[in-house]
């Protein structure tokens, strides 16, 4: 009783907290700051269409670069937490109710699905969408052929090589950046050049750093299903 | 105007999905409800002119999310019974 | 056999990508080129789908006639879920029957199963071997031989040229 | 010539629209979930698709500009290969599920047989 | 008034919604609920290209097409975890 | 029709939302559901602070022909902002990392007690 009165009182606060913040918005009508810069600049500067794009790899780099750190840290941690015992490994266990549609139509789709993912982060410069969706869609087909033929073992080592050497080299490109350009993971490096405004291969080393993303973070979301799937045989 | 009433819509649909998302005895109809919600979320942020977030949303935030969740109900059942 | 395989897949992921850049310029074709031969070398090499397809004149033509029939069964089974559902008595009498075909290969049997849930009220639950389970939402026979020909007999005749 | 496929978009639209809303009569109407996921995903499945066909006829204006055509066609294509697949997979699990058919059914051939391991050991839920 | 079309077309996609809505609180077992979930998302499909070509972007339209891809999975994802295949 | 703004409505339902996840993260003693509640908080929030970028009549900030001809060539008349956006973005894949956490936790946790009540756990309780 005590517990739900004093629920009901946090969220009253919350709650009147929220109202007056509501009260006091001012829809804005301008841009301004730095949003005003980037949208002014971007184009011009980055070459990249999408501006979300532009922040996200060239003016904040940074950013992503810790962010697809902590997704690795991630995909770690939960590797030694679901760690299985050997006795555990070579278990089998009955997965019921493949049917045969499922997995031919798994086998069409498939392809596809890579194919709308590899378009969606090497256009992210374009069109909405980067590394960070692409991964997740090439992960999602991964996951797919896993529901079709749910005995499938993903190979450990081919995840790990793609990972680790999209890793390195998205910093090896960073680093040219300083040799190059204006600094760490500076997009525009002198003698690139930015190609022409709304192209596949514009906006200096953006498609490619995107690539290399898309390319890593889809392998360390297979990697963390993997984990939770093989942990299924745990007894 | 048109996106206004569209939004209303939507929103009052998410909102009774998260209160039978929490409401709900069934832990599977708990996440399902709690997918639908996210799914709504990126049409929201859709019409709020923020394609990237929708394509994140509904990539990551809804259909990897349940995805695990399911893996771990799974695993429950599995050790319950 | 294996070559076939690839090369149709090659084909199908780069209509594919034509489709979604829309665009003929030589670099973006060239890109798409690259990887409509990566994926389908990487995902296409152990992959029996396209094993039995015929490519010649004749099964192109029957694709076309094929997708004829179909929207035409579409369009036809839409008027007939409306009829059933708006009618205050709603005429259903369900039921689940078998039905049999001779088609082998695996994606034949795809978009056989495929066009039976799209078609008049039948809707595939179960395939097993060379039998099919299909929930009928008006049960006209329940002996195989009849309902084989009322449901599957227009599909199969077509889908057994395109696929040998 | 642009007006008139303009407004056969439209009437394209409100067809599709209006078969979704019946697929949606149909899913409260029906009184199994066997005839549910019938009526739901043919006339839903029919509705989406004559709504894309649709608003890509509408925005013909834009044809020169952006690529509406590819990206419609691209999602005809998809739900008409997904569609399908997904109702047969919940259809499936349904009946592995051992939910009773309604009292109308005449006919169930499917349980003279399952002993011939056709769908594998139902599990409740 | 831009559109009337556009208008009623939207007003029978809210009906559905509304429809998918009520077969999931009232769907007796899970698989009605999710049936409802696929009506509901098939609907909001629809909506998102209303929306885009609302808007005039026809970028938006990619959106679509993961959305479609991810609600075809959950279903997928669900109906194995009734059987218990997962 | 000042309160139709579609600003407005995106912040009031993101804060509707957050109450609902607080009061699930409150009153719930199931774990699974707490995290359930997690995710709804979390969409919340990014509804929140998307609405907050959002300028009205204008569009998404990806240029191409049709921004162009809105707002006859000058693109900072006719895009909303881009930066709450990318940091959105960049949230809600660090919601997901969360997630996964938080369920590798809670999957150990029944593995030890065989239970999900969190009234279970009191072994830290003094």
């Amino acid at each position: 009783m005590l517990r739900n009165f004093l629920i009901a009182l946090v969220l009253a606060s919350f709650g009147f907290i929220f109202l007056n913040l509501y009260n006091s918005y001012e829809p804005k009508t301008e841009l301004t700051g730095i949003a005003a810069h980037y949208a002014e600049n971007g184009a011009s500067e980055v070459g990249a269409a999408n501006l979300v794009t532009a922040v996200v790899v060239s003016y904040r780099s940074f950013d992503t670069l810790g962010e697809i750190t902590i997704l690795f840290l991630t995909a770690a941690i939960i590797s030694f937490f679901l760690k299985l015992s050997n006795e555990d490994e070579n278990k089998v266990i009955i997965h019921k109710g493949t049917s045969e549609i499922l997995k031919t139509a798994s086998q069409l789709l498939i392809p596809l699905i890579f194919l709308f993912g590899v378009y969606v982060f090497i256009n992210g410069h374009l069109t909405p969408g980067g590394g960070f969706q692409g991964g997740a869609i090439i992960a999602s087909g991964v996951v797919l052929a896993i529901m079709a033929n749910p005995n499938m073992t993903i190979n450990h080592t081919v995840i790990v090589w793609v990972e680790s050497l999209s890793g390195v080299t998205v910093v090896i490109i960073g680093v040219l950046g300083i040799i190059l350009g204006g600094g760490f993971l500076d997009s525009t490096l002198d003698g690139y050049g930015l190609g022409e405004f709304g192209t596949v291969f514009s906006a200096g080393t953006i498609p490619v750093i995107y690539s290399l993303v898309g390319l890593k973070v889809g392998a360390e979301i297979s990697n963390i299903l993997n984990k939770y799937q093989k942990s299924q045989k745990e007894s | 105007m048109i996106y206004s009433l569209i939004a209303i819509g939507i929103g009052i649909l998410m909102l009774i999905m998260a209160v039978i998302a929490i409401l709900n005895d069934k832990l599977s109809v708990a996440v399902i409800a709690a997918g639908v919600v996210s799914l709504f979320a990126s049409v929201l942020f859709l019409l709020m002119a923020a394609p990237d977030v929708a394509m994140t949303e509904a990539a990551i935030g809804s259909g990897l999310s349940t995805l695990i969740f399911f893996y771990v109900l799974n695993k429950i059942k599995r050790q319950n019974a | 056999m294996k070559f076939k395989n690839i090369f149709v897949a090659f084909l199908v992921i780069l209509l594919g990508w034509m489709l979604l850049t829309w665009s003929l310029e030589l670099q973006s074709i060239l890109l798409g080129v690259g990887i409509s031969a990566v994926l389908s070398l990487l995902l296409c090499g152990s992959c029996t789908l396209f094993n039995e397809i015929n490519l010649t004149p004749k099964a192109f033509a029957y694709s076309f006639w094929y997708l004829i029939v179909f929207l035409i069964e579409l369009v036809k089974a839409n008027i007939d879920v409306t009829r059933r559902v708006l009618s205050p008595s709603m005429p259903i009498n369900p039921g689940i029957v078998k039905v049999e075909t001779t088609l082998k290969s695996k994606m034949a049997r795809l978009i056989l199963a495929n066009s039976i849930t799209l078609t008049p009220g039948t809707f595939t639950i179960e395939i097993n071997d060379d039998a099919l389970y299909v929930h009928w939402i008006d049960v006209e026979s329940d002996d195989v031989e009849g309902a084989t020909k009322a449901i599957v007999s227009k599909f199969e005749k077509l889908l057994e040229v395109m696929y040998g | 010539m642009g007006e008139t496929i303009k407004l056969i978009g439209e009437i394209f639209l409100l067809i599709g629209s209006f078969s979704l809303m019946t697929a949606a009569v149909g899913l409260l109407r029906m009184p199994d979930v066997y005839n549910r996921v019938q009526t739901g995903t043919k006339a839903s499945t029919l509705g989406a698709l004559m709504s894309f066909v649709g608003l890509a006829m509408m925005s013909f204006d834009h044809w020169q500009e952006t690529n509406w055509v590819g990206r419609f066609l691209v999602l005809v294509i998809f739900i008409l290969l997904t569609n399908p697949v997904s109702s047969h997979v919940l259809m499936r699990a349904a009946y592995a599920m051992k939910i009773p058919l309604s009292k109308l059914t005449s006919v169930d051939k499917l349980k003279e047989d399952i002993n011939n391991k056709v769908l594998e050991e139902p599990k409740d839920e | 008034m831009d559109n009337i079309v556009i208008y009623i077309a939207l007003v029978m996609l809210m009906v559905t919604l509304l429809a998918g809505l009520i077969r999931f609180v009232k769907g007796p077992s899970v698989v009605d609920k999710v049936v409802g979930f696929d009506s509901m998302t098939i609907t909001s499909l629809v909506m998102i290209g209303v929306i885009a070509y609302l808007s005039n972007r026809a970028i938006y339209l990619d959106v679509a097409v993961v959305y479609g891809f991810l609600s075809f999975l959950g279903v997928i994802i669900v109906a194995k975890y009734i059987q218990g295949g997962l | 029709m000042e309160t139709l703004e579609l600003g407005k409505i995106g912040l009031l339902i993101g804060f509707l939302l957050v109450i609902v996840g607080f009061w699930g993260i409150l009153q719930q003693k199931n774990i699974i559901k707490i995290i359930v509640s997690f995710t709804i908080l979390n969409t919340g929030i990014n509804l929140v602070m998307v609405a907050l970028g959002y300028i009205k009549g204008r569009t998404a900030p990806i240029i191409d022909d049709s921004v162009e001809q809105l707002a006859n060539h000058n693109v900072i008349n006719a895009i909303v902002d881009p930066v709450p956006q990318a940091l959105v973005l960049t949230a809600i894949v660090i919601g997901f990392g969360v997630t996964s956490l938080l369920l590798a936790y809670a999957m150990k946790l029944f593995r030890a007690k065989k239970t999900l009540e969190i009234n279970q756990f009191n072994d830290l309780k003094w």
